[in-house]
């Protein structure tokens, strides 16, 4: 065992459960269409051993992985019945996804292998003289990417009565939906404020909000409001 | 098409800090006919491909846009510093599911490449090859991801079905 | 001078983004003779004239430059776009909250950010990206801030659900 240890390079820390899987497959030679299961599951799993006598944690992905081989090799000793004889090659559950890896594995080597723009293949740069003079037609250069980080920061650093569980919020606003259809079907109409009483929390408030946008979407509610700064009113469609 | 037709989209190309799609164009040029576009692009494309020069008007990202032969790579990057473009290994396995099976939400990538995949997401939201497209209508209604016009720009590709097609998974042991 | 060498000075002429001197092209092509490259640029310079296409080769504040053919401008003016202005952090800060917590009125960003934010405000809402949606019916009756739809398109976003929550921003930028 001593002399296989030396054998593992560094590159042998496997990202993943599917590489060790390929790794072992491609060591041994074997077709992937015909998986020797037992030799496989023996190898990944002193594998496993053998991480874990190195202290290195290992995710659950692997143990997963794990879990699925042994069930493979079991359900592979089992005698096979004769009304049974049309079912399923039991490996096929590691085999499809693994066919499904190796494909995207020598796609993202075909992409890596391409000329890459800001690499091998360049643009202009459009240069000062190109943009002749400065219009006052502004435009944004902002990503979700960026929005989402100034969020983050702003909500760590919140405290915990200013937090809004969201997941709750989802479940109330199918029912707030239903309050508001209930007014309506009242009224026909309704005042925009008069949905958000004061003295409602401020979790409520959101809820409402969104309510109404889920019912523009689905093309519940009419919202009209005939001066910029007066009275919004919603209509039921 | 007339030659000045031809001239002015060639200097639109030239001054574009993006791939021109005729559609652009013809906004740019309401008078001109859609098919006079095509074929003064066409008619630039050829003339370039046979010059054979320091640059070439090239299809890419769904327009067209004039770039650098790869063979000059080497002084070009002499002369300006690129910015670093290079993908992880495991970004460019994420990237490729994303491409192939867009659009795709994080469990269905994670359950290809059998890790964890949210902080390489991340890392291609960030330089913007990846972008969220909406939310799947199924419980817990997750994130959607695609890829953006960017990571085609990247990769020199015209539009999605340029993507390079996988080899053919015979026998696993000729891929070493 | 040979035609690769040509070639090449294209390809840099084409990806520079001020005018190059002769010398300076030297610095790039310490194999090349000075004589040489100066034939080249001279030869470029004919060519791109005779041609009289979109652009030429201009002689320029000591140095070579393509430039477009100044017929052309009034086109080139409806192409460009004006240098693209970033949303300062405190303006993104500002639009999250709102984005997040709308509607929402102005004391209660303010008391999340902790100083004044009437300004951003301001400038939020002349950039389209947030709007006054009515006023809270409470002493001083303080309007109501929202996003607008300018907001969603310049996310990319189909409605506001879209917006990825707390948890999931939580999910993807945990670089673990």
């Amino acid at each position: 065992m001593s002399n296989d240890i030396y054998k593992v390079k560094l590159d042998n820390i496997f990202e993943g459960p599917m590489d060790l899987l390929i790794h072992l497959i491609q060591k041994n030679k074997v077709d992937i269409y015909d998986i020797p299961i037992a030799l496989i599951t023996d190898q990944y799993l002193a594998y496993l051993e053998w991480i874990e006598s190195m202290n290195i944690d290992l995710a659950g992905d692997f143990l997963v992985m794990a879990a699925t081989l042994t069930y493979i090799k079991s359900r592979m000793l089992l005698p096979v019945h004769d009304d049974e004889k049309d079912e399923e090659d039991p490996r096929t559950e590691i085999t499809r996804p693994l066919i499904e890896y190796l494909q995207i594995k020598s796609v993202a080597e075909k992409l890596a292998d391409r000329k890459i723009f800001g690499e091998h293949i360049f643009a202009r740069t459009p240069c000062k003289a190109d943009l002749s003079e400065e219009s006052d037609k502004l435009y944004i250069h902002v990503g979700l990417f960026e929005l989402m980080e100034a969020f983050k920061n702003i909500f760590d650093t919140l405290s915990p009565e200013h937090r809004v569980d969201f997941s709750e919020d989802r479940m109330s606003i199918k029912d707030r939906i239903t309050e508001i259809i209930e007014i309506l079907e009242e009224k026909g109409s309704v005042i925009f404020c008069d949905l958000f009483p004061e003295e409602s929390a401020k979790s409520m408030l959101v809820v409402t909000f969104l309510a109404i946008l889920e019912m523009v979407r689905l093309n519940l509610l009419r919202i009209v409001q005939h001066t910029p700064t007066g009275v919004i009113r919603l209509f039921y469609i | 098409m007339t030659e000045e037709l031809k001239n002015i989209i060639e200097s639109l190309l030239f001054v574009a800090d993006s791939p021109l799609s005729p559609d652009r164009i013809r906004k740019i040029l309401p008078h001109a006919e859609f098919s006079g576009i095509k074929q003064a692009i066409d008619q630039l494309c050829d003339e370039y491909e046979s010059r054979k020069g320091g640059f070439t008007l090239t299809e890419v990202a769904g327009g067209f846009q004039f770039r650098t032969r790869p063979e000059y790579s080497e002084w070009i990057k002499r002369l300006i510093q690129p910015h670093p473009t290079r993908l992880s290994k495991a970004a460019l396995e994420t990237l490729a599911i994303i491409a192939y099976r867009q659009p795709i939400i994080r469990s269905d990538i994670e359950h290809i490449r059998g890790v964890d995949s949210g902080g390489i997401i991340r890392t291609l939201m960030e330089r913007k090859l990846v972008r969220i497209l909406g939310r799947k209508e199924i419980p817990g209604r997750p994130l959607i991801y695609a890829t953006t016009k960017q990571f085609l720009e990247l990769f020199n590709l015209k539009d999605l079905k340029d993507l390079p097609t996988p080899r053919e998974i015979e026998a696993l042991t000729d891929t070493k």
